[in-house]
């Protein structure tokens, strides 16, 4: 093999589809068929990994953290809810994508704010749009419904054919495909040329300037990319539980996307998939076990977590997957490589 | 099939804890008291934990309702968790019993629902009337600034100034306040004769001490609202700077009622504090659906459930009460009371009841 | 016993990898050593584990006569050891002067004589430790090192990024000190040539081993020591 | 012109408040560079201590007092020495997921001990009410906040940055292994600091529950406060967030009487505004390459 | 002969302190031109101008002839000025070919492409290929940068300034931490730059300077002593009395 085109090869390496990711989404989909009665719960997940994936674009990949990511989650969800509710824009997929749209805008119009600074200040600009947002739209409540949220959203059926149902299916595989499309565009981003560019910028904005990495506009190019996803993850909330009410501003929303994030591990676009999963279960599990307390398990376990090492635990986590994986694909797959973080 | 279920949706964290953990202790006690057959029935209680944020509410319901198939959902700490179950409730056909939430328009958004607690309009139109009426002629509100406080406010100044009163100062402040210095500097510039106020049930405490602080108390500025602010559940850790405050509701610890005495004493008892009005709508809220048992037989159609709720009339610890068939909302005694020292305890002590109100809210509308 | 430093069979390295293997290695008052030895043969490893930061597996070093293998590294520093790492280390949110006074310990060495040997210092006495250049930065490490009043000398590249008129008189500085102070000294160098005038003995090592130990009057007889070694033949080949 | 008056004081005192609750924060985020969010959790520990050998036991609550910052620095030194030091050199991701595990735990376990409704400390009558200088109304309690953040603020100043405990704490944490190496016993000038750090927490959090009240969300409800004030000044300084306090204090209050409507955007909007003019906060020291 | 990279008037202070008085510069095109100077002279500060990392206070500076003053630093290494650090600017995480596919894919205009994958396009990759054998960084190409001895680092570090195919290259002590014996594997590689490849060099090693330079200016407290041939600046009693010292420089 000449020298270029192994370079070629090792170029295109992580770009490549792995046995491991097809698994990974072909169990996903068995899901839908597996478990008919709990199509709400993974709904709730996806919509969470979709958001999680979001904040992995920025802090996975361009090492911008941010505390205030549910702004742009917000944003989409009330456009998604308004569009519904006053009938502007009734086929939910149209919707979606405006909904997607009006958050890039705001995520195009902050980004100017958010790539000045070091990460403590980032973090807290972030927090700050969010909370401010927040406090807009309870002011405005004649448009937003203040404190009592969107009232009244009836969604129409998908492309005019299927509608939402109360068991949540429709919601449930509308959700998956969005989440699968947005997926398959983001890895592709990731593993372009300007994704790299990112790392680069993360690992070393100064020599990223060096060699003619224009940092300022990749950073708000990736920053307005994610706005939009968080965007489409706000409105597909609003559309699956025709619900859209203050808290999709909250801080805790923000910060519960960090853990999910963090638990998952950055970098790596699975991360908020595999982060999402875990997450909610371990709430559902402890919340249905001790109502009143399931937060100081599931911070215990948070605690766990990194007490053993996130790096640990995911090879623990995905050694059996790993062995099955070596044994069908007969070579060193992995399913996933979380990298360390920012 | 021989047990029925009751999905009880509450703020078991987050800062409306409180609320659900005095409507499940209010529940648990009741079913002691009461056993927990009905109707040859066994009754069991699922919580699900929705810290107040309406889509997990709405997620709960979903899953109560299609998973664990429930023949009641129940609880609601807040008005945006019980408007966003009331689509379920009249999908899946299933009453829905709302135990906290107040504000008028929650019964009329689904058929299924039935409420237990109180409305705003209730307290704040009636201590709208009695100030008029009892020589306070200038007022300065201070209401938190969510649909429940515009409620409280709106409904107060509706009836305040058709009775001829003033609104001289109005001030909102936010849900989320750590420090009431400079509104109540503002109510103390405005020199009202009194103060009205609704903020949520746990900032009461926050407030009174800082009137207090800021001498408004002696500044002749008496405090008046709906009960919230006064709540039971805080109101002995307040200071004497509650002394005389008078407000309108629905319940009081000190209700003078033999039944209340008992109620008062089980309920120390087993959790150690005393019962708050939200408590009390707990215990009126599994109550009703025990009655409606005992009157469908045992039978869990919502529909026929929901008819045996419709004019229901018992007798509270909060005093006479009745399901409106109608609106299917409480109708209720609403009290006036006064702070004073009882025993070394501060209560709210009643002086005045008007009697068998209804929501006020929707009547007018 | 005039031994200042005494290493007894040091076997160290950092996590699972044994970089020096078993190392001996006396140093009497003082005197100067030169340590030299191509990339990656061990010579900060040995720098380093005389401060006791790296893994110790097993072996002694002794400082002044007593046995400092227990000690921590901030005790092995307070009881004389003296160090510039190869990296500078440069505290960045401390002043210049902050530097130093953080770590002094009583002695000979102050602030003031610090300042009198560097100048270029003292003008530079209150900007952070991440605003100054690359040499100012090596002159307070030396600086700083300095005013511990260590008994043990211990500098690893010192002369890098430092002009040649400096490297000059620090090497002469650091002669008189060692020479008159009671002190002894080890520095590292990549450049054989401008340290052979002032070092009283010569150590090379080769994969964390010495390969060669003699007196620098020795070496500089016969450069093609070196040359087996180093692979040069010192600055003179070009 | 007394109003004026009265909302400076008012402003003052509320900017203390959270100065007092912040400045601990700023030990260890700011000089330590730990992002502890669990930082709450340490100041409702010394409220809840506070409170209940105020109210249960009938301590003196000026004797109380002292005991809130003694426990809380306990309880940081044992976590301190048992968990935390296992993460100064990690992440800090892992440092945010680790504090908020524990708050989270420390949120349930308060809820579990000491029920969820919100109390107060019974304050001695020399401490309520307010007096009048010229009309203008200054609080008792309010003052008493403002004299010991004062003195606080004069005193942690003196030792970080006069003193060589201050400097050998910024050495240890630039670098720790050269520290090390230079005779810096690092573990327990990192221990020392943080308890002091979660000492002063403690203090805060029985200082400030007679304003802000104490239940077990306190330490999540006032997270946010606690960051806005440190990024704010700026952590290379104690006074960089003192002035944070106050400026946000004062404008919070000034934001809040004299346009209610307005109330909750104020104190954000400073902030944004404030770390969009100087990104390292007020008195950040810029970041040179 | 055209000058390549000019400064005019160039002052830079911090807070009181003039780092860069009044600097007038020029580096003829195909240069290879040392600038010398005692340490805080304001060398790596010049670079930093010249780069655009810092901002003068005054002054311009001239790429080519055309003012570059105001252009961000991106900007200017796509018209073909591109540097080494004193100390090594690397991707900690990246690997050499990622690092340098990077800086070949940014100077050709594809960084920007969000869609292509890395690695798909062969005139990059034969690039790639090129360089990483030139700097003998071929077997290590996919370890992470981290993990690779100080040395390779050092050459990717050059290696990667070299991709961006500069017309001006700025090299801050390419040779510090390099150990004798592979610094010339590092002059080798610089002297092998095409003839019109101009090159300014800091350096503290004196031989170095002396085998490499054809001019060499000489910088203190920034402003310029003395400037000219290495022979003369070599016999230059000023530049001894403050730099050079009495170590005897073979010219
Ligand atoms: N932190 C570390 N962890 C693991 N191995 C290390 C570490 N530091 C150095 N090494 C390895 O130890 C060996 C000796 O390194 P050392 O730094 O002591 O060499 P050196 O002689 O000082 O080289 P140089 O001339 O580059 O400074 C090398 O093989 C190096 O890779
Ligand atoms: N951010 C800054 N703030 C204040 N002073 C600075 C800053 N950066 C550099 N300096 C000072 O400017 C002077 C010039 O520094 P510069 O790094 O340019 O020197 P240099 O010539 O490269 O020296 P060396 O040969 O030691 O690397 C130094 O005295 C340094 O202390
Ligand atoms: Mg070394
Ligand atoms: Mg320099």
């Amino acid at each position: 093999m000449s020298a270029s085109s192994d370079v070629g090869y090792h170029a295109q390496r992580q770009a490549r589809w792995h046995y491991g990711e097809v698994a990974f989404w072909l169990i996903v989909l068995a899901c839908g068929f597996l478990f008919p009665t709990r199509y709400l719960i993974m709904t709730d997940i996806l919509r969470l990994a979709l958001f999680t994936m979001s904040l992995d674009l920025i802090l996975g990949y361009a090492g911008i953290v941010s505390l205030g990511h549910a702004a742009f989650f917000g944003v989409g969800a009330y456009a998604a809810g308004l569009l519904a509710l006053h009938g502007i824009v009734k086929e939910p997929v149209l919707a979606l994508i405006v909904a997607g749209l009006a958050a890039m805008v705001l995520g195009f119009a902050t980004s100017f704010l958010v790539i000045r600074g070091v990460d403590l200040t980032r973090l807290m600009v972030t927090l700050g749009i969010a909370l401010l947002l927040e406090a807009l739209a309870e002011r405005f409540s004649n448009i937003t419904g203040g404190t009592d949220g969107l009232q009244g959203i009836e969604m129409q059926p998908i492309f005019g054919e299927i509608p939402f149902d109360m068991f949540g299916k429709a919601g449930f595989f509308y959700s998956l495909a969005v989440l699968f499309l947005l997926f398959l565009f983001a890895r592709r981003v990731v593993h372009s040329p300007f994704g790299l560019s990112l790392r680069a910028i993360k690992n070393n904005p100064l020599r990223a300037a060096a060699i003619g990495i224009p940092v300022n506009r990749r950073l708000i190019a990736i920053y307005t990319l994610a706005a939009f996803y968080a965007g489409i993850a706000g409105a597909l909330f609003t559309q699956t539980t025709a619900i859209a009410s203050l808290d999709v501003f909250a801080f805790e929303r923000s910060a519960d996307l960090m853990l999910v994030l963090v638990i998952g591990g950055t970098g790596y676009l699975y991360g908020g998939l595999i982060g999402a999963v875990i997450f909610r279960m371990l709430q559902e599990v402890f919340s249905t076990i001790t109502p009143q307390y399931w937060q100081f398990w599931i911070g215990l376990v948070l605690v766990v977590i990194v007490l053993v090492g996130r790096q640990r635990l995911h090879r623990w986590v995905l050694y059996v997957p790993n062995l099955v994986i070596k044994q069908v694909a007969g070579r060193k797959a992995v399913v996933a490589v979380p990298e360390s973080d920012a | 099939e021989d047990t029925v279920k009751v999905g009880l949706i509450l703020p078991m964290t987050g800062g409306q804890a409180s609320t659900g953990k005095q409507i499940e202790n209010a529940i648990k006690l009741y079913m002691q008291q009461k056993g927990d057959t009905v109707a040859g029935k066994k009754v069991e209680i699922i919580v699900k934990d929705d810290a107040a944020i309406p889509d997990k509410t709405k997620t709960a319901a979903q899953e109560l309702i299609v998973n664990d198939k429930v023949n009641f959902i129940a609880g609601f700490g807040v008005t945006p968790a019980a408007l966003a179950a009331a689509p379920l409730a009249t999908q899946a056909k299933i009453p829905e019993v709302v135990m906290a939430a107040g504000t008028s328009i929650i019964t009329e958004r689904s058929p299924y629902i039935v409420r237990t607690s109180f409305t705003l309009a209730q307290s704040s139109t009636i201590i709208g009337d009695w100030a008029v009426k009892n020589g306070i002629k200038k007022v300065a509100t201070l209401t938190s600034d969510y649909a429940p406080g515009n409620d409280a406010l709106n409904f107060f100044k509706q009836n305040f100034t058709a009775g001829g009163g003033e609104v001289v100062e109005e001030v909102k402040t936010p849900l989320a306040n750590p420090d009431f210095a400079p509104f109540l500097q503002r109510m103390k510039d405005a020199k009202p004769d009194a103060i009205f106020v609704f903020v949520p049930a746990g900032q009461g405490g926050n407030f009174m001490k800082q009137y207090a602080e800021r001498g408004l108390d002696k500044a002749g500025i008496k405090v008046i609202g709906p009960g919230d602010v006064t709540d039971d559940d805080l109101l002995n850790n307040m200071g004497d700077a509650v002394l005389g405050t008078v407000t309108a509701h629905l319940y009081s610890a000190a209700h003078p009622s033999q039944m209340n005495k008992d109620f008062v004493a089980a309920y120390k008892k087993a959790f150690g504090n005393r019962p708050g009005f939200m408590a009390v709508s707990g215990y009126d809220g599994i109550h009703l659906i025990y009655e409606a048992l005992k009157k469908t037989n045992g039978d869990t159609n919502g529909d026929k459930l929901i008819e045996a709720m419709k004019g229901q009339k018992w007798e509270s610890p909060r005093g006479p009460i009745s399901i409106d068939p109608e609106t299917r909302d409480i109708v209720q005694n609403i009290y006036i009371r006064k702070v004073e020292k009882v025993d070394g305890e501060l209560y709210n002590v009643e002086f005045a009841t008007f009697e068998a109100v209804k929501d006020l809210g929707k009547t007018k509308k | 016993m005039s031994d200042l430093l005494a290493i007894e069979a040091l076997r160290a390295g950092y996590g699972e990898a044994v970089v020096l293997p078993n190392m001996s290695l006396r140093l009497a008052e003082g005197q100067v050593l030169a340590l030299l030895g191509r990339n990656g043969t061990g010579k900060t490893t040995l720098i380093n584990s005389i401060v006791g930061v790296t893994r110790r597996f097993s072996g002694t070093v002794g400082l002044a006569g007593t046995d400092v293998t227990a000690l921590r590294p901030d005790q092995r520093a307070r009881a004389g050891i003296g160090w510039v790492p190869q990296e500078r280390n440069i505290f960045r949110s401390l002043t210049v002067e902050e530097n130093m006074t953080a770590v002094a310990q009583p002695g000979p060495w102050t602030v003031e004589k610090v300042y009198e040997m560097f100048p270029r210092l003292k003008e530079r006495r209150s900007n952070f430790g991440n605003q100054l250049s690359g040499g100012e930065q090596q002159m307070l490490a030396i600086g700083r090192a300095l005013t511990l009043n260590p008994k043990v000398l211990l500098l690893d590249e010192p002369t890098e990024g430092l002009a040649p008129i400096i490297v000059e008189e620090l090497l002469k500085a650091i002669g008189t000190i060692t020479r008159a102070g009671g002190i002894c000294s080890i520095i590292v160098e990549q450049n054989a040539q401008k340290i052979l005038g002032l070092a009283d003995r010569v150590v090379i090592l080769e994969r964390g081993t010495i390969v060669h130990d003699a007196p620098s009057a020795a070496l500089k007889a016969d450069p093609s020591v070196l040359e087996r070694h180093l692979g040069v033949a010192g600055a003179a080949a070009h | 012109m007394t109003a004026i008056l009265t909302n400076l004081f008012d402003g003052v005192a509320y900017g203390m408040l959270l100065f007092v609750l912040a400045c601990g924060l700023a030990v260890t985020l700011g000089l330590m560079n730990f992002v502890n969010l669990a930082h709450g959790a340490f100041a409702m520990a010394g409220g809840y201590v506070c409170m209940v050998l105020v109210n249960r036991m009938g301590w003196p609550f000026f004797a109380a007092l002292p005991l809130a910052f003694v426990s809380s620095a306990a309880i940081g030194i044992l976590l301190e020495r048992t968990l935390y030091r296992h993460l100064y050199t990690r992440s800090h991701l892992d440092q945010v997921l680790f504090t908020i595990g524990l708050t989270f735990m420390s949120v349930a376990a308060v809820d579990y001990i000491q029920g969820s409704s919100r109390v107060f400390i019974n304050l001695p009558a020399a401490l309520q009410g307010q007096f009048d200088v010229f009309g203008v109304g200054i609080g008792r309690y309010r003052l008493m906040i403002i004299v010991i953040c004062g003195l606080l603020t004069i005193g942690l100043q003196m030792v970080l940055a006069k003193t060589r405990f201050g400097s050998r704490l910024r050495a240890a944490v630039d670098d720790p292994r050269a520290a090390s190496g230079l005779g810096i016993n690092v573990p327990q000038v990192f221990a020392f600091t943080f308890a002091f750090g979660c000492g002063l927490a403690g203090l805060g959090g029985a200082l400030s529950a007679e304003i802000l009240g104490l239940d077990p969300y306190f330490p999540l409800k006032f997270m946010i406060y606690f960051l806005i004030v440190v990024t704010v000044g700026g952590s290379s300084s104690i006074t960089g967030p003192f002035l944070a306090s106050l400026l946000l204090g004062i404008g919070d209050v000034a934001g809040k009487y004299y346009v209610p409507k307005m109330g909750p955007f104020v104190i954000y909007t400073m902030m944004i505004v404030i770390l969009i003019w100087r990104p390292n906060g007020l008195f950040g020291r810029t970041a040179a390459r | 002969m055209t000058i390549a990279l000019e400064t005019q008037n160039l002052e830079k202070t911090f807070g009181g302190l003039r780092v860069t008085r009044d600097l007038s510069l020029k580096v003829k095109q195909g240069a290879r031109h040392a600038l010398i100077g005692p340490n805080g002279a304001g060398k790596t500060t010049v670079i930093n101008q010249l780069t655009g990392v810092l901002k003068p206070n005054s002054g311009r500076i001239l790429l080519e002839g055309q003012d570059i003053t105001d252009l961000p630093v991106h900007k200017r290494v796509l018209r073909g000025l591109s540097r080494t650090f004193q100390i090594n600017q690397l991707y900690p995480d990246l690997t050499p070919l990622e690092t340098i596919g990077l800086a070949v894919s940014e100077r050709l205009g594809h960084g920007g492409d969000w869609w292509r994958r890395m690695g798909t396009r062969n005139d990059v990759n034969d690039e790639i290929a090129d360089l990483l054998r030139r700097f003998h960084l071929l077997d290590v190409m996919n370890e992470e940068t981290v993990t690779l001895p100080y040395g390779k680092q050092r050459l990717l570090e050059i290696a990667v300034a070299i991709a961006a195919k500069p017309r001006v290259l700025l090299l801050d002590e390419p040779a510090a931490g390099v150990p004798e014996s592979e610094r010339h594997d590092i002059l080798a590689v610089v002297g092998s730059l095409p003839r019109d490849v101009t090159v300014l060099l800091i350096e503290h090693d004196m031989d170095l300077v002396f085998s490499f330079a054809d001019r060499i200016s000489v910088l203190v407290s920034g402003a310029l002593l003395t400037e000219g041939p290495p022979e003369q600046v070599a016999r230059d009693p000023q530049v001894k009395a403050v730099y050079l010292g009495e170590e005897a420089v073979n010219v």
